[in-house]
């Protein structure tokens, strides 16, 4: 019982999410059950969920270190379209398979290159993460742009497009995919001692390097991560859509930022729970469909979705307010 | 302390619930049951005796397909049947796909859809059709043997060459410079036109010279109204401009009548009649070529109508058009259907 | 005192778990400077704090300001009531003009809603020249050396007409000339009737500046003399106390071998030809005062700003140290000044702060790390050390300032370095604690660990240290054995330019 | 003369002459008057926003939701002119109550409940951003009355154009001066503008000095807010119709350009110097690309590695005057 108590105090955020994400469920069922509770809606979730997700994972190691990685959609764009490149070649047409795996290779490689490029500006250089992804993220559009012409890319194997629509035993491919990557972000970054240099970096980068740890480097790598979530996101997108495209996904930008505050992720770096994330990431996604399936009005789910957030964000800081007066008071009083 | 953070959420939801009853007419021009469908969950649209035809834009909101939508509810309300006109905000595949994935989940009869990439849309409607849902395309072709029919309010290539004649014909020559104004370079049938018209420009008239590669103005009038001027300053010999996508010409036109251009440079594009007028009067812009919207839409939903009725199409069958009956044009591979040539709007 | 502008009397602060002050008394007069010294931990600061409003004292105190009684409720109150104070960061906006830095109190305080710079430019030149400073007032502070920020923060307490100024370790880190120039500044303070209050360690300075030095010793009221009546070494005697010191020292030049060898270490603008040996086993005290290079020449070695020139060898081996980790590679530690800041990451748990350094001591093959063993490893420690409470998962800034201390110490005690480097670690530690620091750093030397402690404690130096090194403006002044060196010696050789 | 190489706005002003030679030797008519006129006019809108984002980030803040602010105020002014016809005293005091009113917001939720500036203002913006399009369901408002049309093209004052003739000088740049000369006013002469600097300086000091926190971070906001809602009218103005879609991203261009302007993301430094030159830079940037002839899909390359390395640029300036510092004075 006790050691619940501890629990509960440990995951109240994420607790307090669930229910959350708990209470829309309720809602949205209420409000429409043979649509929003059918078989074909929950699955239609979880192939929608994961290209966003995935971006929202990459979104939170960098807002992990106090920074922000406004390039990720870019990244995803990009990455996506040079591997299109290897799917759509001729020679793709004769060996599926090798080309799928090598697409998924290409795809890492490219989304690691990019992830290199924003780690050396904001770590080695120096520069602040917000301008050196604002920077980016216009370069890296400017060379999907370069590279499609504008034009999507298409023709892809067949194999390949299971990857985005096919499923095993009625669990699309995507949300398995998915799993994976939420289930190793979670070993890596709250399990591996890289991960928890993370978190110290983004506490308090001075006493992390003089405790002997290269947060240089460490922050490099934080945007490798990110760029790389980017890139198996836009993996997924490509293969759902059958292309690939400059503009795809962008719309996931902002989400992804909101969803990983809502997440619990402090702005500021430091605390945040991959739990967190996946679970706010449900929530957007539940209000997105649900209000879709309802025949509401779409620009109905921006409003909510930024009403959310402030009040989520309200509460947790009043009650932030409210503890540490507690504390202070129980000072004061010894 | 956490407790009251849930409950003033599920709050917060049901308030803008509440605020979706007011907000959720628009994106449906109309469509009572299409509307409400959502608050009184009256099951499935089918259930409900009328057949219900969804009709996704690229995007709504915007001039042309606001037309198109109105066009669609019209054939609705006069065929007796519900119509959804609902499309994404912006015009990004990925939204349109989820929307429709959305749409299979509603149970709807129909999907007509309008792609902003066709490739994209393609896996999706796969599984509507899985889903026994009748799939049309309109306004952009998918291209793919997962359609039933094929709405072209024009084929794009003849788009494409008759901007390119239209230009000549403002300029009253067939040599000399000219541009592409081009609403975004991701636009596949904007880039079909450019395409097509590029191709008949170097055949049929030689002496015609782009001066660059086609400008984006990402469907923004005052991007295009300052590109423009850029361009006029960049290239003074500059004699003509073609302007694609519906927000494009009119900015172009604008650049021109503030540089008083009028005389020297001609602009023609694709733009809606009641937006372009004042533009047409004062000559800045030579002349506008575009199809009825209002009809595209409402053959679309009379196309998909006769076909959940079971009908075939036949070239020539007479068919329920938005200004009495039309005779059908129907191509030799059973499903592609051309609503006719474009309308010019010119100076009156 | 008759005449008096500030008077406190019966002044006592305590703090959960320290009495910073008990029943001090100060008091100083117009055109008076009036100097306050005594060791760290004396209580100087608290009673800064309280002048200036930061802290109220316990019930029972009285302050007299001109000789009515009142209290001071805050800085901005503090300032109203004549009494500035210049802070070691000086508390000014270095992005700012000095002019504005100087001027805008008064705006403020007038509440003005347009700022005149005209007027401001005046003022702020009008207090500049009082001060004898030739600053233009248009300069960014921010590129103003530290000698002519703090000209301007004076000014700033000019231009807000205080009738007296608190100035803490104001010559901490100038230079001889700047520190020249200050005592001029001071002279024409006093001929404006300006009471300057001046806190300090330097006594060759406190006897050159003050009419009256007051004596403060562990909270307590030691005594007020004429500073013409006292001689330097009666003055340390005085801040000292008898107490007699337990110098257990192991023992002397026990030479099993040289841990770490430093020759000629050198980084402009920070020290120059530092030259030492630490044996193994050894605790090496390095004192002298605050802005002596101390900390500077430590991080050098640790590899946080790398030296210009001169080499260090561990083991007799020659090592390139240019970041922290190679350092602890070669098997050198730090625990850095700024416990808040530096030492410890605050919003963690004590378990991951002491975990931090070792990480890959518990991580396994794929790099996860084994939290089963950490939680031992932070619970051997966190026991070792006796930090209270016993709880690993307590957020480190919950912890009292001795038991932070504990917890740096033990983070890289367990990283078990051969060479520990402890800067002040007894900085704002109740006294119970700090016994407890000093016998956790005999034992790890008793270990076999060479350790350098540095301090400007000389009690602290004299009791752990064996032997003693004192640097003064960025050089190494002087060497002794811990045998029978006593605290004035290392004084004489700290504070006062060869003599 | 050195201290104005140590000015963080000079290099941003080298980088402008620098592109501006190369434009020039690819387009002479660059250099024109009626060029300029018309690639400032076409930027007037990014300035503004500039100005009103300054503050805002000197404080060490952010807002992005200064999007949904011009979008409604366009969107609501709009409405008012073709619904009412009203008058142009009208249309702007409309558009100044929208900007104060979600400034206002804004700064009330960052002041008191302590959510921070980025959260809430994204948070806002898709709120407010949400309200404009259900609002119009993104469709067009056009057919604006005559004299607001008029009010759109007139201007003022001559200069000669490159070639013999004149020109004026288009309403919407005045209104950007102004606000430029407003902004400067404000930032350096009122004590409210001094507080934004010093907060961006160093919190703590700033309230050991007294100054309202609260009080000047709520006007930081309102103050932006009030820019966007102006330039949510002469957008309007330049455009003659409103399309409610326009404004999506671009928070993010206004950003840029004040912060290679010179302002730093982590407050305490800008100036209106400063910003003017980031707009202009980014103006150069849009105007150039067509003019120097640089093929369409290069252009977003060229920009984005002139972002990187301008920002790097001033970094590492920053770094190397920090190195110089000196600790201890060694003694010899």
């Amino acid at each position: 019982m006790k050691s619940w108590k501890a629990w509960k105090a440990k995951h109240s955020n994420e607790l307090t999410l669930l229910l959350i994400l708990l209470g829309v469920f309720v809602l949205m069922s209420v409000l429409s059950p043979s649509k929003f509770l059918s078989p074909g809606n929950i699955q239609t979730m979880a192939f929608q969920m994961p290209e966003f997700g995935l971006m929202a994972l990459g979104m939170m190691a960098a807002i992990l270190t106090g920074g922000i990685n406004l390039s990720i959609t870019s990244v995803g764009a990009l990455s996506g379209i040079v591997s299109a490149f290897v799917l759509s070649s001729p020679w793709a047409k004769t060996n599926p398979v090798l080309a799928t795996l090598l697409a998924v290779v290409v795809c890492v490689a490219i989304a690691a290159l990019t992830g290199l490029l924003n780690g050396f500006v904001i770590a080695y250089v120096g520069v602040a993460a917000m301008l050196t992804t604002l920077g980016t993220m216009t370069l890296f559009d400017g060379i999907s742009l370069n590279l499609t012409k504008g034009g999507s890319i298409a023709g892809f194997p067949s194999l390949f497009i299971q990857i985005g629509n096919g499923s095993v035993g009625g669990i699309p491919i995507p949300i398995l995919i998915y799993t994976v990557a939420v289930v190793a972000a979670y070993y890596i970054l709250e399990r591996s001692a890289w991960g928890i240099q993370v978190y110290m970096t983004g506490c308090n980068r001075i006493a992390t390097s003089f405790s002997g740890i290269n947060t240089k480097r460490t922050l490099l790598l934080v945007y490798v991560f990110s760029s790389v979530m980017a890139g198996l996101g836009g993996l997924i997108i490509i293969s759902r859509y059958n292309s690939a495209k400059v503009d795809y996904g962008s719309s996931y930008m902002m989400n992804s930022v909101a969803a990983v505050v809502l997440g619990g992720t402090s702005i500021n770096g430091g605390h945040g729970t991959v739990a967190g994330t996946v679970i706010a990431v449900a929530i957007i996604q539940m209000v997105s469909s649900g209000l879709n399936i309802l025949g509401v009005n779409r620009y109905i789910v921006d409003i909510v979705i930024g009403v959310i957030l402030i009040a989520v964000l309200a509460i947790r800081s009043l009650a932030g307010i409210y503890d540490r007066a507690k504390l202070l008071r129980k000072h004061t009083a010894s | 302390m956490k407790k009251v953070l849930a409950l003033i959420l599920s709050a917060a939801l049901c308030l803008s619930m509440a605020a979706c009853d007011g907000g959720s007419t628009p994106t449906t021009v109309g469509s009572q049951p299409a509307a409400d469908s959502g608050k009184t969950d009256s099951a499935d649209e089918s259930k409900s005796g009328t057949k219900t035809i969804a009709v996704m834009p690229k995007l709504v909101g915007i001039p042309y397909f606001t037309q198109t939508g109105e066009g669609a509810q019209q054939a609705g309300k006069d065929l007796g049947v519900n119509v959804i006109y609902t499309g994404p905000t912006k015009a990004d595949a990925a939204e349109q796909v989820k929307m429709i994935e959305d749409l299979i989940t509603r149970k709807v009869d129909a999907i007509c859809v309008a792609p902003n990439d066709a490739a994209a849309v393609i896996p999706v409607l796969q599984k509507a059709k899985a889903a026994g849902i009748l799939i049309l395309d309109w306004d952009t072709p998918v291209n793919d043997e997962v359609v039933d029919a094929s709405v072209h309010q024009i084929d794009d290539k003849e788009f494409g060459e008759h901007l390119v004649d239209q230009l000549v014909k403002a300029m009253g020559t067939d040599s000399g410079d000219f541009a592409y104004v081009t609403g975004g370079l991701s636009a596949p049938n904007l880039n079909a036109w450019y395409d097509a018209g590029m191709a008949y420009a170097k055949t049929k008239y030689p002496n015609l010279h782009l001066v660059t590669d086609k400008i984006p103005t990402d469907e923004k009038q005052q991007v295009a109204y300052t590109k423009t001027l850029d361009l006029i300053k960049a290239y003074p010999d500059l004699k003509g401009i073609v302007a694609l996508s519906t927000p494009a010409p009119l900015g172009c036109a604008q650049a021109v009548r503030e540089k008083g251009l009028q005389g020297k440079i001609s602009v023609v594009g694709s733009a809606v009649e009641a937006d372009s007028q004042e533009f047409l009067e004062d000559g800045s812009l030579d002349s506008a070529s575009l199809w009825d919207c209002a009809s595209l839409g409402y053959l679309t939903v009379s196309i998909a109508k006769t076909m959940l009725d079971g009908q075939k199409l036949t070239n020539g069958m007479e068919l329920k058009g938005k200004d009495g009956t039309i005779k059908l044009q129907l191509k030799s591979d059973g499903k592609t259907i051309i609503m006719g040539p474009p309308a010019d709007y010119v100076k009156k | 005192m008759d005449g008096a502008f500030l008077e406190l009397d019966h002044i006592s602060k305590t703090f959960p778990g320290v009495k910073a002050l008990s029943d001090v008394h100060f008091d100083i007069l117009p055109g008076e400077v009036h100097a306050l010294v005594g060791e760290n931990g004396a209580g100087k600061s608290t009673l800064i704090k309280i002048m200036s409003g930061v802290y109220q004292p316990d019930k029972g105190g009285v302050i007299r300001v001109n000789g009515k009684e009142t209290n001071i409720s805050g800085t901005i109150d503090a300032i109203r009531q004549g009494i500035a104070v210049i802070y070691q960061d000086f508390s000014l906006f270095g992005n700012l003009t000095a002019a504005e830095n100087i001027g805008i109190n008064g705006a403020i305080d007038k509440n003005r809603l347009v700022v005149n710079w005209k007027k401001m430019y005046q003022e702020a030149k009008k207090a500049l020249e009082i001060v004898g400073a030739d600053i233009d007032p248009s300069v960014t502070l921010g590129n103003l050396s530290v000698a002519k920020q703090q000209m301007v923060a004076i000014a700033s307490a000019i231009a807000q007409d205080a009738k007296m100024i608190i100035m803490d370790e104001p010559t901490s880190s100038l230079s001889k000339t700047e520190i020249d120039k200050l005592f001029e500044i001071i002279g024409t303070l006093k001929k404006k009737n300006i009471a300057v209050m001046f806190v300090s360690h330097k006594l060759d300075e406190v006897f050159r500046v003050s009419d009256r030095i007051t004596v403060f010793r562990d909270g307590r009221y030691i005594s007020t003399a004429k500073s013409g009546e006292v001689n330097t070494d009666q003055l340390i005697s005085m801040m000292v106390g008898r107490k007699v010191l337990d110098k257990n020292y192991a023992n002397l030049e026990k030479k099993n071998g040289v841990a770490l060898e430093v020759n000629r270490l050198t980084k402009e603008g920070n020290f120059k030809d530092i030259s030492f040996r630490l044996f193994k086993g050894e605790v090496l005290g390095i004192t002298g005062l605050v802005g002596a290079g101390r900390s500077e020449m430590a991080q050098a070695i640790f590899g946080i700003n790398r030296a210009d020139s001169g080499e260090i060898l561990v083991d007799g081996e020659k090592v390139r140290i240019n970041s922290p980790t190679d350092a602890m590679n070669a098997g050198i530690a730090y625990i850095p000044e700024n416990r808040q800041t530096q030492g410890l990451i605050q919003d963690q748990t004590v378990e991951s702060n002491i975990a931090l350094p070792l990480l890959k001591h518990y991580t396994n093959r794929i790099g996860l790390v084994k939290r089963g063993n950490q939680r031992a490893f932070a619970e051997k420690w966190i026991d070792r050390l006796d930090v209270r409470p016993k709880n690993p998962e307590l957020l480190a800034m919950q912890l009292s300032g001795g038991n932070q201390q504990k917890v740096v110490l033990a983070k890289w005690i367990a990283a078990d370095a051969r060479i520990l480097i402890v800067d002040e670690p007894t900085n704002g530690v109740d006294i119970g604690a700090k016994a407890e620091i000093h016998r956790i750093i005999r034992e790890i030397a008793a270990a076999g660990t060479s350790v350098i402690l540095i301090s400007s404690e000389l009690p602290e130096i004299l009791s752990v240290s064996d032997r003693i090194l004192v640097m003064r403006r960025g050089r190494i002044a002087g060497e002794f054995v811990n045998k029978d060196v006593t605290q004035e010696m290392i004084m004489d050789k700290a504070l006062v330019s060869n003599r | 003369m050195k201290k104005l190489l140590r000015k963080k706005e000079f290099s941003i002003f080298l980088i402008i002459v620098f592109i501006s030679i190369v434009i020039t030797v690819a387009s002479p008519t660059f250099l024109r008057p009626d060029n300029l006129i018309d690639v400032l006019k076409g930027n007037v809108v990014l300035g503004i926003m500039a100005l009103g984002m300054l503050p805002v980030l000197i404080s060490g803040g952010i807002d992005l939701s200064v999007t949904g602010t011009i979008a409604l105020s366009a969107v609501l002014c709009g409405k008012l002119m073709v619904t009412y016809g009203s008058n142009i005293w009208m249309v702007f005091l409309l558009a100044i109550l929208i900007g104060a009113g979600i400034g206002f917001l804004d700064g009330i939720i960052i002041a008191k409940l302590r959510i921070p500036p980025i959260v809430t203002t994204l948070g806002m913006q898709s709120v407010f951003v949400g309200i404009v399009l259900l609002y119009t369901n993104g469709d067009w408002i056009t057919n604006l009355p005559p004299w607001f049309k008029q009010f759109g093209t007139f201007t003022v004052g001559v200069l000669p154009n490159g070639s013999g003739g004149t020109l004026g000088i288009p309403v919407q740049i005045v209104f950007l001066i102004a606000a430029g000369l407003i902004t400067w006013f404000v930032l350096k002469y009122t004590l409210i503008g001094r507080g934004i600097y010093a907060i961006g300086g160093s919190r703590s000091s700033a309230l050991r000095v007294g100054y309202n926190i609260d009080r000047i971070q709520v006007f930081i906001y309102m103050y932006c807010g009030v820019m966007a809602g102006i330039a949510g009218v002469l957008h309007t103005s330049i455009v003659q119709q409103v399309d409610p879609n326009t404004f999506t991203g671009m928070e993010l261009n206004v950003i840029v350009a004040v912060v290679i302007g010179g302002a730093s993301t982590v407050g305490g430094s800008g100036t209106v110097f400063g910003t003017f030159l980031g707009v202009i830079l980014m103006a150069v940037l849009e105007n150039g690309m067509v003019l120097a002839r640089i093929p369409t899909f290069w252009q977003k390359i060229v920009m984005g590695i002139i972002i990187v390395i301008a920002t790097s640029f001033d970094v590492i300036n920053h770094k190397r005057e920090q190195n110089k510092l000196v600790r201890v004075d060694i003694e010899e």
